[in-house]
């Protein structure tokens, strides 16, 4: 299994780990074949972008430097324009997975999918 | 990186010891004849073919013509099984089927993945179960035993987790039952003692690479008068039981690490028990939820394996390498087809438990002046990445 | 010994090339990491892995992916056959049996003892005869198809008398009646062009240690898409193909020798076609009753093949080995089981005459200044055996 320097770099130093305390919306995935879960946390400025994002992750390299790599993709991006990041993103800013890590691990822009989302029913139901 | 190597992957491939390799250099391009021709060189190649022969009998108590080279392991595990199982069908009637095998869940692939192969072919595979410190039963094994078994395939210890057989048990119940024993000693061979006379063995596999010998080589044991159908065809090589140019250079040095894990038997089990040991003691007492996978007792002394609650393995052998340390992890991440380790399952480690494990497995170049700083660098691995997982209570 | 050892036996085996040692060397101890490991010891190994199945792929225009290691040209000869027949006989029913398996009378042991193997277990094997150059017609292969013919083995060039086989022709006749088509290519790779897309093999074989590349090496080329029963069952390496701990140095030393191969092809060709044309012009002109066996034409440029009446072939490599010169013979006495060269025969030489045969093999090493010395020395032999010989009439 080969990763791409990238790859290495986001799991050697992971950007954006841990958890925020009273997130806008909170999101976590896991993935039943071999069990990761990630969630990720973010907070959303009055301009409706996201100011930060961080992670937490239990899985292989891959799991660690996708959730990783999406929290800079997204810090700084528009909440509806981040919503539209998909697993294809993720792998590219990477320079490329493993195949078959492409599918399994890569479930970075679904947490990040399910936290914006978890936003949005917070706003509406007024909670934030 | 932050350290010296420190390499601990021995039970995957171990380097080859430099003695090792000072005999091999001579027969890749001096002595470099082919054994089975006529003038000196070929004369000189099978001189040294049977010296070679005759380390890795002693090795493992065999008399010399008892020992066939092959490329490794693997084709070791092939050539004894699907050996006895060619040679034995051949035999059977239809009131007389001759296709049982019996063998472990927790066996190398090697071994796994042949009897799968037979099973397609008419073979019946019994695969006993092991218990919690993957050991098997001898009464499960006797009870298995039917008319119709040829062979029983039991490694004599396991290479994830390290758990010794009772070997000359098992012995003992094939030779009552009068079923050919095949044991895969690739672990075993030159950690400890291994006696083919003592142990009741009739067919054993090990391989080069696993005791500081090179890659690519490996030897069979088939004792005298052993029926057996050949795997590898050809020129007629080792007696018709394995063709193809001998692999000159292989074969001297697996002789050369043979004899120099024989010799060194005593002091290199002392060496790696400590360290062994040592990192057991202080990792369960540093680390939290820290568990050793197998048995306390019947392991080898070259074995550690852990399992650390909230983290995966693949993660953790990542970051142990940028520490400069190198071991292996069962966790499912960690291989081609993402599924996880068969032996973690087999002694009942749950999914999510087995990711988290790691294996260090010891060699003549480890010391026990770096258990500090292994132990240091696992507390700390662990530790980040716990604080980063969701399934940790930090 | 009278003169500097020269050694002409490159057929049988050849000489590790000193470059091809040097890529070998780090592999042993320093880069010794398995390719299937996450850590960078194991990345190195994996790239190497990589850039050696390049090399090879690239010596007979294959795809790199299209390339597996095996342990040399035996097993690969025995997985290729293995392989297809196996994997065809579970596609087999009673009305459409696949198990025809078409070879010729001349191939190597790994093919003819493999065939043989397959006879017991119910294949057929129709044994294609060559004529008096070692040549197999079109038309009996064309004619020797039928509807359960699964596999063509023919080899690419003979090891004994060195003809080449029509193998672009073969292999066209395969793919119009859509049966596989195995190529043994083990003495013709890095001798002569080898294209496998060119040439329409769909399966090959090559080891290492033929073309000055390490012993207990080899390769096959499998084409996309052939369905393909394994042969070595275990770990999953080589994606499935073949398990087993990748043999890292012997692997890197083949890419190093094919890459070596490929390039110097022409000039190898060349040399070697020098020497082999003034050795037959020599000793033909030069020694009474001399002859060539095998075609003058299709030969491998490294290749050549005498018979002399009246004397008998391992006195005559005994005494040569006393002049520097290392030769072959396919003597029956020079044998295992005393038995004379099936090539020979199959070629129609008769037994006497081909117990006094003499192949000498050439390789980059050889030189043409050696030739007079060469050719002198077995006039001399011959002269004293024949002398010596109740069958020769002084
Ligand atoms: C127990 C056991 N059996 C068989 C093998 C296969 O040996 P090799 O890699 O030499 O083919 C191994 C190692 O991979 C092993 O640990
Ligand atoms: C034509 C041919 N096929 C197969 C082989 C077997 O190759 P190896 O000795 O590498 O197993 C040889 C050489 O011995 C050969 O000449
Ligand atoms: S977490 Fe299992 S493959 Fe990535
Ligand atoms: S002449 Fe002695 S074996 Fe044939």
């Amino acid at each position: 299994m080969q990763y791409s320097d990238k790859v290495v770099d986001h799991y050697t130093n992971p950007r954006n780990t841990g958890v925020i305390k009273n997130p806008d919306g909170e999101g976590t995935v896991g993935n039943p074949v071999c069990g990761d879960i990630m969630t990720i946390y973010i907070k959303v400025d009055d301009d409706n972008k996201l100011s930060d994002v961080k992670f937490s992750t239990f899985g292989c390299g891959a799991a660690i430097a996708t959730s990783s790599m999406i929290t800079e993709m997204a810090i700084g991006m528009d909440v509806d324009e981040a919503y539209h990041i998909t697993r294809n993103d993720v792998a590219d800013e990477l320079d490329g997975l493993p195949p078959i890590k492409l599918h399994c691990s890569n479930l970075a822009a679904d947490a990040l999918q399910a936290a914006i989302e978890n936003y949005r029913e917070k706003k509406e139901k007024g909670e934030l | 990186m932050a350290h010296e190597l420190i390499y601990m992957d021995n039970s995957a491939t171990s380097p080859v010891d430099e003695e090792v390799l000072k005999e091999m250099l001579p027969y890749f391009n001096e002595k470099f004849g082919n054994a089975s021709t006529l003038y000196r060189l070929g004369v000189d190649a099978k001189k040294a073919l049977d010296k070679a022969r005759q380390q890795v009998a002693d090795l493992i108590n065999a008399d010399v013509d008892e020992i066939t080279f092959t490329s490794g392991g693997t084709e070791s595990d092939n050539m004894a099984i699907k050996g006895v199982a060619l040679s034995e069908i051949q035999k059977a009637t239809d009131k007389n089927p001759r296709n049982h095998i019996i063998t472990t869940t927790i066996e190398h692939p090697a071994v796994l993945e042949t009897c799968k192969f037979l099973e397609k072919f008419g073979f019946e595979v019994t695969y006993l179960p092991v218990d919690e410190d993957g050991l098997i039963s001898l009464d499960d094994l006797e009870n298995a035993i039917k008319e119709s078994t040829i062979l029983i395939t039991i490694m004599h210890s396991n290479n994830e987790i390290g758990t010794i057989q009772p070997t000359k048990e098992i012995g003992e119940i094939a030779r009552k039952h009068n079923v050919l024993f095949h044991s895969d000693a690739v672990q075993s061979a030159g950690k400890i003692p291994v006696d083919v006379k003592d142990q009741n063995i009739d067919i054993l596999s090990l391989s080069g690479h696993k005791i500081n010998g090179p890659k690519g080589i490996g030897a069979i044991y088939i004792k005298k008068g052993v029926r057996f159908e050949v795997f590898m065809h050809g020129g007629g090589q080792e007696k018709g039981l394995r063709s193809g140019t001998e692999n000159m250079p292989g074969i001297v040095g697996l002789g050369k690490a043979a004899e120099l894990a024989r010799e060194n038997l005593e002091t290199r089990m002392q060496h790696n028990k400590e360290i062994r040991d040592a990192l057991i003691e202080k990792v369960t007492s540093q680390i939290k939820d820290a568990y050793v996978n197998g048995s306390l007792e019947k392991r080898l002394p070259n074995n550690v394996h852990f399992r650390f609650s909230g983290i995966e393995g693949e993660s953790l052998i990542l970051r142990l390498d940028n520490e400069g340390i190198d071991g292996a992890t069962g966790s499912a991440c960690s291989t081609h087809d993402l599924k996880g380790s068969h032996v973690l399952a087999a002694i009942g480690v749950k999914p999510a438990l087995s990711h988290g494990s790691l294996r260090l497995s010891i060699g003549p170049e480890n010391s026990i002046d770096d258990v500090d700083y292994i132990v240091a660098s696992i507390k700390k691995v662990v530790d980040y990445l716990r604080e980063l997982s969701p399934l940790w209570d930090n």
